[in-house]
């Protein structure tokens, strides 16, 4: 059902651990089905160089969240932003449709980690309310405008 | 890890089974040599009409039943289907009402909510943390709109075995139909519908080693039921569609094999089975064993593994080559939480992380070695990526 | 007479056919070697669920479908029960009404009837003395409770073709769902959903050397279609069950070898067919040709004998070793006159000496000439007995 | 699905033909399946000497005016009037039950033939009306309360 890149980053996760001394760091739970994610961000000059995960869920949640830390590394804070559920799932080759939604995990935790590090240089946080990619992608309407038109 | 080309070690029974040898030679005359349609009335079809009447025969004497009163289906599904919809219309009572239990499959809980939406009311029983519905509940739900009552023999996810005897006793004496879904008991535990009480039953031969695409359903004899699949006058005008003749041999051959060594058969499969138990509890820390501890079918394990989740368990242990599920085969891919587990009050966290291995024929010792092996270094894996996991030196029993 | 050993000369094989050779060879390693759930997630399943999809490519390939619009069904009967009740309960305006045939198969006619039963009025159109409908009388049978039309492509007694793209049209012009049974036609007339017009398409495999127990229902992107089976979410949440395995894969393979050579194949069986009818005509007197001389199925011969009986004629071949039937073979041994034959406006005396010989792959030259030496002197033996036979040297032609 | 002494009176009736010098002759027809059955009789004495009989109908209406006709043969007009549907499908050895009418016509067949006969002789005829034993297995309500009882 899932394909070789997904296998692989499902049995061979990339970036899987904590950062001791992160710059930010986050979590995201699926209200839905109980997934969890945690992602720790070394940030430096508003671009990240280093990112580690811990997830807890299926084998779409473990490979989105795999590659999204391999998709948001050595990227602007903004470009991290704006990483959407279609982007992971891109990146990955797709998932099945049942499956779509596991990967907005990685977009959660990532800006909830973005935002944590915000809030702890004293910055703004930004907004993730409704209308956001992330909130209508989570509700599975595929209405998502895409970021440019946002 | 296992090299690529060596045979898969096949923990999944319950969702279907390898035909034996010996079904399959039995069935293979009937494609292409005595292929001739049984209702036809000369000579060449003459071989397929006896074959049919013999494994008819054969589907009785395994169940304790006549002939007379076994129709051929297309499986479980269908005669679960047709069980139901068929007996509650024909003893439909004003809006009709159907009892069932909360951890039927879904064969039987889809067509039940069909029948809600068709104006029937239906009541889903609670069950035990165990798995099992109460006797005495049943009795109380019986109304005087009661028209069938419907518990399966044997649960597919943690293998609970019902009280069905019983249940069925209460059936009776209010006069009421009882069928049960027995596709997961044939094999495993005596069925003998007199014993058990039972108007209606189901079967599916593809869980215990007989073909794909063929079931039955007991009819007791003078149980009211209408037709679900109309057509010609197969089956005693009773299911139409031309016979699936080698799919009615394999069934006869293996409900005959089966039935005939239950007592080997489980003692061989259980005994694998307790020492998988045995070693998965002693080198895992964290697990719990879902369903009885005594009364489930002897090839069932079903445990779950706290903090990590049961598909990513299934595909790492693909990985290694051991195939398993997680809840049922149909629910899969699907993401909803096993209703079963749900219904035995399982925390949605320990009912995420199940796991069920069903043993059979494709099993050997070595298997269990072989998982005992892997199982605990893919829980340890996917409990190290977890963020639910605590460190691994505060971990009960490490 | 032939000797007791011999295999008999098969002339039904509009009841059923032998499975190919090559079908069965396709269809092995499905059993106990690759018996995977296809629903299962591991890798060892992927070749179940791989092979599943195969086949459905290939039936759709065979009728100019998309694989999407393919579910695997248990055969023809299943097939037209879904279709029928299935898309007149989802397109239901107020009473509901049906346009079917009056020559249908029986799995088309009792599932109708069965849904006047339910309240919904039937349509039962004339056909003519060929068995052909008139698609001016479908639409003027149409009106705006009309749910569903349904005419079969090709008829199993007679073989009279219908007009079923234009009938179709007439049907796509209202807005009306338009199945068709297609159950005879696969591999004897081109079959293309597209150029025929049909929303649902029934076939089964058994019918074009594929095994038993195994059919198909096409339905058309965007038609809406109610469950007939409900349960497990197989076939895309449409068709519960775990999914028959061999019987797909064999009707995968059956499908595409019947499809890749109807003109050969209709050549072959339909010279055959022609020699034998003249040399009916030929030698025995008092005879008529049921059905239209050139728009019927390459493989059908009806034929009515006055004076005698078609069962007493069935007999008499089978004990010469030839296989045939009088009407269809569901309705054998029920004593009723057929509908078809009724429908087309057959003298009862006609009617009832009818008798069907079919031919294909099983058939030679040499079965051939040896119907044609012991037909007439079977007919002649009875017409011997008979009350109503003028005495010989009365008899036109002798 | 027939026995084999069906088959054999279907593939050998004994005793087909007409007699050209009958005593008596009578024709049975069978309403509801168009059957129809020509049975001649040669009485002596009371006595059915010899029979022969024509039959349009199927299998089971061949073969049970084929063991009919042995039955008769030598026994009294009286013997023969009370021949039933019931011995003469037991002397087949049975015969499926869709098909147990067909012996109908035999029986029906015998008593027109005596009929004839007595007519023939200026004798009354016999009654066959409703509630005897042809009539009540014509309607096949298995109600039939045997000779004696009649
Ligand atoms: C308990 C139970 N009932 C019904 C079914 C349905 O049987 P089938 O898939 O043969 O239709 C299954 C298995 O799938 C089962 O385990
Ligand atoms: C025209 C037609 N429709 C439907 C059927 C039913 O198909 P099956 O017997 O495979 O269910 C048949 C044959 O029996 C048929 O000839």
């Amino acid at each position: 059902m899932y394909n070789e890149l997904v296998m692989d980053h499902m049995l061979n996760p990339r970036n899987v651990g904590e950062l001791a001394d992160a710059d930010g760091a986050g979590e995201a739970r699926s209200a839905s089905c109980g997934d969890v994610m945690k992602l720790y961000l070394a940030i430096d000059d508003g671009v990240i160089t280093d990112v580690r995960f811990q997830t807890y869920g299926c084998g779409a949640a473990i490979a989105s969240s795999s590659i999204a830390t391999e998709l948001i590394r050595g990227k602007t804070l903004d470009e991290a932003w704006y990483l959407s559920t279609h982007d992971v799932v891109n990146a990955l080759g797709g998932l099945p449709e049942a499956k779509e939604h596991c990967s907005v995990l990685a977009e959660d935790a990532i800006r909830a980690a973005i935002n944590d590090y915000l809030a702890r240089n004293g910055l703004p946080a930004r907004e993730t309310a409704a209308g956001t990619c992330s909130d209508c992608c989570r509700h599975d309407d595929g209405s998502c405008p895409g970021p440019e038109k946002r | 890890m296992r090299a690529e080309n060596e045979r898969p070690v096949y923990m999944d029974h319950a969702a279907t089974t390898p035909v034996r040898p010996e079904v399959f030679a039995a069935m293979v005359p009937y494609f292409s040599r005595f292929f001739g349609n049984p209702s036809s009335l000369y000579t060449f079809a003459r071989e397929s009409r006896e074959a049919v009447e013999e494994a008819r025969g054969r589907v009785a004497a395994a169940i304790g039943a006549e002939p007379a009163e076994i129709y051929f289906t297309a499986g479980g599904t269908e005669s679960d289907n047709w069980a139901i919809k068929g007996a509650s219309a024909a003893h439909r009572r004003g809006g009709g009402h159907i009892i069932t239990s909360s951890v039927e499959h879904h064969a039987v809980l889809h067509t039940c909510q069909h029948l809600e939406r068709q104006g029937f009311s239906v009541t889903y029983l609670p069950v035990d943390g165990y798995g099992r519905v109460d006797p005495g509940a049943v009795a109380d739900a019986i109304t005087d709109r009661t028209c069938l009552i419907s518990v399966m023999s044997a649960n597919n996810e943690i293998g609970t075995v019902q009280p069905v005897a019983e249940l069925g006793k209460i059936a009776r004496e209010h006069a009421i139909p009882f069928h049960t879904d027995a596709v997961q008991a044939i094999g495993s535990v005596p069925v003998d519908v007199d014993v058990m009480n039972v108007d209606l039953l189901s079967l599916s031969a593809h869980k215990f080693y007989g073909p794909k695409g063929i079931g039955a359903l007991y009819i007791r004899n003078g149980t009211e039921i209408e037709n679900l699949i109309h057509g010609g006058a197969q089956e005693r005008k009773m299911r139409a569609g031309t016979e699936n003749l080698p799919g009615i041999i394999g069934l006869g051959k293996a409900i005959e094999l089966a039935a005939a060594d239950i007592e080997g058969y489980t003692r061989r499969i259980g005994g694998m089975r307790d020492r998988l138990l045995a070693g998965i509890l002693d080198a895992v820390p964290d697990v719990a064993l879902n369903g009885h501890p005594e009364m489930r079918l002897a090839n069932n394990l079903n445990i779950s593994f706290r903090y990590v989740e049961g598909e990513a368990i299934l595909l790492l242990l693909d990985a290694h080559g051991i195939c398993v599920s997680t809840g049922s085969a149909c629910s899969s891919g699907s993401g909803e939480m096993s209703h079963v587990l749900t219904a035995i009050g399982l925390a949605p966290e320990m009912a995420r992380g199940a796991v069920r291995l069903t043993l059979g024929d494709a099993n050997t010792d070595d298997d269990i070695d072989y998982v005992l092996d892997v199982l605990p270094r893919v829980i340890e894996r996917l409990r190290s990526i977890s963020p639910l996991a605590p460190p691994c030196g505060d971990r009960e029993g490490t």
